[in-house]
């Protein structure tokens, strides 16, 4: 299998501070496949997503690197051309369902915008698509609900629809960016379900932004930790959960509580395993800047 | 029979439904808990579990008498508490603390964590016992002249715990206190409320919504759905055999670190 | 239901606003010193002379009982005659309240274009120079009244460089065929461009000034708004889209950002037409806001309250039709 | 956190600063009036009248901004004119400021009947056209300085009321006021202690911005010849008088309609400065 999007040696940094928060971060999400990005907050797990689909905060900017879709750098494309490979390519499931759908629009047009605008096909057809796919996701009477304004709509309904928004354009790329965070338990369990059935229909490849480690578990074919901006663990979910190696990923395992056995008592990441990374880091940073 | 701290019968909240109030006379009203009835014993710690719009935060503050019941009756120590006014509810208070969700909001963002933890002793922000309800959070006492936004989420969580323990209280209502965490420090809050139960004898009733943190810290959960109590059984038995569905359905859906165990 | 319900409720407090407005400006006319009965009349009238006037302006009666009287008749439409013209209030109020409204109006639209166009050039230049540029003009633009900036304008363009008249509503000798007081208005309709021109020249001054302070707070709280709006989830997953960065801003972000700005130039506005009152008199503009002033220099009682009410009806209808706009364009209300 | 925290500060810093001195010279002016100044501020010489300033043809040594049309020194009238204007702004700012805290604290803490009652009385002074009304009040109370200061405290104190509520309000909603009531304070020790502080910085700004705007209202008075007497130098009296001459002696108007403009925007600055500068929470 050939890596869809392969990002190469990817640093960011503050505009205003200079402070560094991607560390050369390398990854490879093959075409059909499911890459778990994991970290606490303030990680950079979200800003390595953002940075994929061209949307980082206006602070923050990338100093190094490359990020290949198809083998085409985003990093060196036009804008109009970033924005085109982009739109056409890949597609965002945002974390929160509730100020993920603009208020004052109707759903429709929040579905078939990209296909008529972007992809430049007849109104007609994207409306049929839509209805279609909104379908696809258990959506009941969908042209009902394409008349709709968000508000109208619970949260879980959202998540669907934005769901269902994300594969409308067939992207070969979709960026999960914790999107079941704001949902209770039982409604995430029917959003992964969803996703992850959607995704092998559709063979999508998903790059899959989280801080719980149980959703990497259920739903990731690998997965990238994150510390820091910077990856100390790269490998597969199976090979992970069995045994962590990086000695900060472990703690963080160690940290997820599980409610399957009783006395299991929750260890706080430790003081030393915190002082090694930052140490890591720092050597890193310092090599870096030499490097530079 | 270990005596109840807590004893709640029937209890019921209600508030006005504006969105469907006629032109003239009152606004129907809407129940948000319909009837409930537990006790909590002395020493021990609840965990109380539900989804959104369960009513288990409102329980929380109807415990601590942060709003008035409806129906029904409150007895805290053997006093009843139910409609007591505030004035008659200031006595007790200091035997009754609580610890909130976004330490961001509940913590007074122009006082100094001094006199956050100092002002509910009536004490000085230097006094000495400021300084040892930090020690015993694990927070060094120089903390006393920072400002809420020059600290962590996990450090401003301790001092919300620190604020509660200070006033060395009977009986604490924790409301989602770690769910805004890193699982780090939520590790590290929830072993620091673990300890000061222990250390304290504490009566603990911790609301959340995740049922693996509950597992690790309560021994009796009770199972909230739309108002009512669903469940309500001792942690081992909930988990073992959880006899309502929507109990079961919460289970289910938590999704535990391991490839192994499918969905 | 809802709708109804609070449709009621405002038009209950709105008149009781009024009434409330109607009292107190009724005791503050009645304890002005200086007797206007006597202003009226040449020296050595008797003191007869002056009962008969005051028996016939109703001024030899109780306070409460010159209330109910003035309120019954306020009722019928009758607010009274003005003791120096001795015409009645209502159509002397009702022939200026044109100057003053398309005065207000031209300036609205003023502050609404400037704060708008700033407010979305902010957002688009944000974290540039540009920015803070414009935050230091919408700074300024917010602490100086229309008072100053009225004075300021006559200084630049009206004496230093003079490119727009400074006083009066209309050069005095032009031949006026208008049938209506709405001059500019009438001016569009019979396609006399040129009398256009003459109005809008005075009109610029006196309306930008107005304009000035309402448009830095627009400015601001829209683009402040709008710099929310464009980092929510919609605005991110709009430009993963594949839109370009300004029609993210104006078709996402705008609407949504609109609304709080909205309820803000409801009360906003009012100051600007309280405003009128002193820029007016600065520009010598013959408005409802000189004649206002002219009639407390007079002690014209009726004419006083007349305009006083006036005002208070206008501040309480722009509010009531600012709410009503919040509602249709809110489609959380539209469709509850 | 990611936007241009430094940035901000740096520009803060300056608006303080820049306004502070301005409001500095102000005063000292207004203290030092009869020492500084270069002429008497009420003589007038017909043979001196519209005299232009010190870089034009024509101009007479020692009026340095020129003179009136009454041949009276600009300058010197301007220093005096500072007096009154600082007068007011302290007097109605502070008198307006207690005031409409008073009642907004209450209103927006308390809630119940206080808060109808209050928010009536706001909604029927919001109606008033405030100009009109403060003219209107000195047509009762009778020109003079306190006239001026009561007008301009009748008409402005639901600007604090209506923020003071509004802010008071948005904070008695927030965790740490029900962490007040669990531990036990009463009602008014929560109000002083715990939302005050967080209402302070919102006063503090409206506090200067009212000083600026009394000051305004004081020239308006004095423009529309309403308030103190015609003949004391008041900055608004010249600006009047500066306004019938003004194609003859522009200076006249132009020079007072400077300071004011200037005091008026220093003092809208330097509350905003002061609010970045010493708030905890936005340092």
């Amino acid at each position: 299998m050939s890596a869809f999007l392969e990002i190469r040696n990817l640093s960011a940094r503050l505009r205003d501070t200079g402070e560094r928060v991607l560390r050369s971060v390398s990854l490879e999400v093959p075409v059909g496949a499911v890459q778990g990005l994991v970290g606490e907050s303030g990680a950079g797990k979200s800003m390595i997503g953002r940075a994929v689909l061209g949307v980082l905060p206006k602070a923050v900017e990338i100093v190094e690197g490359e990020i290949l879709l198809e083998g085409r750098d985003l990093l060196k494309a036009k804008p109009s051309e970033r924005r085109r490979l982009i739109g056409t390519r890949t597609a965002l499931i945002p974390q929160d369902p509730l100020t993920a759908l603009n208020p004052s629009r109707r759903i429709g047009p929040q579905i078939t915008d990209r296909l008529v605008d972007i992809l430049g096909w007849e109104k007609a057809r994207a409306t049929a698509r839509a209805a279609e796919i909104l379908a696809e996701v258990d959506i009941p009477q969908p042209e009902r609900v394409m008349r709709l304004y968000p508000h109208e709509l619970s949260g879980g309904m959202r998540q669907r629809i934005l769901i269902a928004s994300a594969f409308a354009a067939e992207p070969k790329l979709i960026v999960a960016d914790e999107p079941t965070t704001a949902l209770d338990v039982t409604v995430q369990k029917q959003i992964l379900h969803l996703i992850s059935q959607m995704q092998a229909r559709h063979g999508t490849a998903l790059l899959f932004v989280t801080h719980d480690l149980g959703v990497v578990a259920k739903i990731c074919d690998s997965l990238s930790v994150l510390y820091a901006g910077k990856v100390v663990e790269e490998t597969t979910v199976q090979k992970f959960f069995a045994a962590p190696q990086h000695p900060y990923s472990a703690a963080l395992l160690a940290a997820t509580p599980r409610h399957t056995d009783a006395g299991a008592s929750l260890e706080p990441v430790p003081r030393a395993v915190l002082d090694a990374v930052s140490a890591e880091i720092a050597a890193d940073d310092a090599s870096w800047r030499r490097h530079g | 029979m270990v005596e109840a701290l807590f004893r709640i019968e029937d209890l019921r909240v209600d508030v006005p439904d504006m969105t469907r109030k006629p032109l003239f006379g009152a606004a129907p009203r809407l129940e948000i808990l319909k009837g409930l009835s537990f006790d909590i014993p002395r020493g021990t710690v609840l965990g109380i579990v539900g989804g959104s719009g369960s009513g288990k935060t409102t329980l929380g503050r109807a415990l601590v008498r942060l709003i008035k019941p409806s129906g029904g009756a409150i007895a805290f120590d053997g006093k009843d508490i139910t409609h007591l006014s505030d004035e008659a509810m200031r006595p007790l208070r200091r035997r009754i603390q609580m610890i909130f969700q976004d330490p961001m909001s509940s913590l007074n963002p122009r006082l100094t964590v001094g006199r956050i933890v100092g002002a509910a002793l009536g004490l000085r922000s230097g006094d000495r016992r400021v300084s040892e309800a930090l020690e015993q959070v694990g927070l060094p006492a120089a903390f006393v002249r920072r400002y809420p936004h020059e600290l962590s989420g996990g450090q401003r969580q301790r001092i919300g715990i620190a604020r509660a323990i200070a006033m060395r209280p009977d009986f604490i209502l924790a409301d989602e206190i770690v769910s805004g965490l890193d699982v780090s420090s939520q590790a590290q809050v929830l072993n620091l409320l673990q300890g000061l139960v222990k250390e304290l004898g504490l009566t603990l009733a911790f609301i959340s919504h995740d049922l693996s943190v509950i597992r690790r810290l309560c021994g009796r959960v009770i199972v909230m759905q739309a108002g009512a109590i669903v469940e309500d059984a001792p942690t081992e038995a909930l988990f073992e055999k959880p006899a309502h569905p929507y109990t079961r359905e919460l289970l289910d859906a938590i999704p535990s670190p391991d490839p192994s165990i499918r969905w | 239901m809802q709708f109804a319900r609070v449709a009621c409720l405002r038009l209950l407090t709105t008149l009781i606003t009024l009434i409330g407005v109607a009292v107190i400006v009724f005791i503050v006319v009645r304890v002005v010193p200086g007797n206007p009965i006597a202003m009226m009349l040449p020296p050595g009238a008797t003191d007869a002379d002056i009962e008969r006037l005051k028996a016939l302006y109703g001024l030899d009666k109780s306070i409460p009982q010159q209330f109910l009287i003035w309120f019954a008749n306020v009722l019928h439409g009758d607010f009274g005659t003005s003791i120096t013209t001795r015409q009645p209030v209502l159509g002397l109020v009702l022939g200026r309240l044109p100057a003053t409204l398309e005065l207000s109006i031209m300036a609205l639209v003023m502050a609404v274009l400037l704060g708008g166009t700033l407010a979305v050039l902010g957002t688009r230049l944000r974290r540039t120079r540009a920015e803070a540029g414009i935050d230091i003009a919408n700074g300024i633009g917010m602490s100086v009244p229309d008072f100053l900036w009225g004075l300021l304008l006559i200084v630049l363009f009206g004496v230093l460089w003079p490119v727009f008249q400074i006083s009066g509503r209309v050069t005095p000798r032009l031949e006026l065929p208008f049938t209506s007081q709405f001059y500019l208005f009438e001016s569009i309709l019979r396609l006399r461009f040129d009398l256009t021109r003459d109005l809008i020249g005075h009109m610029f001054m006196p309306a930008l000034a107005l304009a000035l302070p309402l448009a830095a707070i627009i400015a601001q709280l829209l683009k402040q708004s709008l710099k929310e709006t464009v980092n929510l989830d919609y605005a991110v997953l709009a430009r993963t889209k594949g839109y370009p960065e300004t029609s993210v801003i104006l078709a996402e972000a705008l609407p949504n950002a609109v609304l709080p700005t909205l309820t803000l130039i409801g009360v906003q506005f009012t100051f600007l037409i309280g405003g009128t009152v002193i820029v007016e008199r600065l520009f010598s503009y013959e408005g409802l806001g000189n004649m206002a002033i002219d009639a407390v220099i007079n002690r014209d009682l009726p004419l006083i309250q007349g305009i006083v009410i006036l005002f208070a009806l206008l501040f309480t209808l722009v509010n009531l039709a600012v709410d009503m706009t919040y509602a249709f364009l809110n489609p959380r209300l539209r469709h509850a | 956190m990611l936007d241009g925290r430094g940035a901000v500060k740096r520009r803060a810093g300056a608006r303080l600063w820049l306004s502070g001195l301005w409001l500095a010279l102000v005063v000292l002016a207004a203290v030092f009036a009869p020492l500084v100044s270069p002429q008497d501020p009420l003589a007038q010489d017909l043979m001196l009248g519209r005299l232009p300033p010190f870089w034009m043809p024509d101009h007479e040594p020692g009026f340095w901004l020129g003179t009136d049309s009454l041949g009276r020194d600009v300058l010197t009238r301007m220093i005096y004119g500072a007096r009154v204007a600082l007068v007011v702004a302290l007097s109605a700012g502070v008198a307006t400021c207690l005031i409409g805290t008073a009642l907004g604290l209450v209103a927006g803490f308390y809630r119940g009947w206080a808060d109808r009652i209050i928010g009536r009385l706001v909604d029927i002074w919001m109606a008033f056209p405030p100009v009109l009304f403060a003219i209107l009040l000195i047509a009762v109370l009778g020109t003079g300085l306190s006239s001026v200061v009561i007008a301009i405290v009748v008409i402005d104190w639901t600007r604090f009321c209506r923020v003071v509520r509004a802010e008071t309000l948005n904070q008695s909603q927030m965790d740490y006021v029900h962490s007040a009531r669990v531990a036990g304070f009463t009602r008014l020790r929560t109000l002083v202690a715990e939302i005050l502080p967080n209402v302070l910085p919102v006063i503090v700004a409206l506090l200067t911005l009212e000083m600026g705007i009394a000051v305004i209202v004081e020239a308006i008075l004095s423009f529309v010849n309403l308030s103190v007497s015609t003949d004391a130098p008041t900055w608004g009296g010249m600006i009047a008088e500066g306004r019938t001459s003004i194609y003859q002696a522009w200076w006249v108007l132009a020079f007072p309609l400077a300071a004011l403009f200037l005091t008026v925007l220093s003092f809208a600055q330097f509350g905003e400065g002061l609010r970045d500068r010493f708030d905890p929470v936005l340092r």
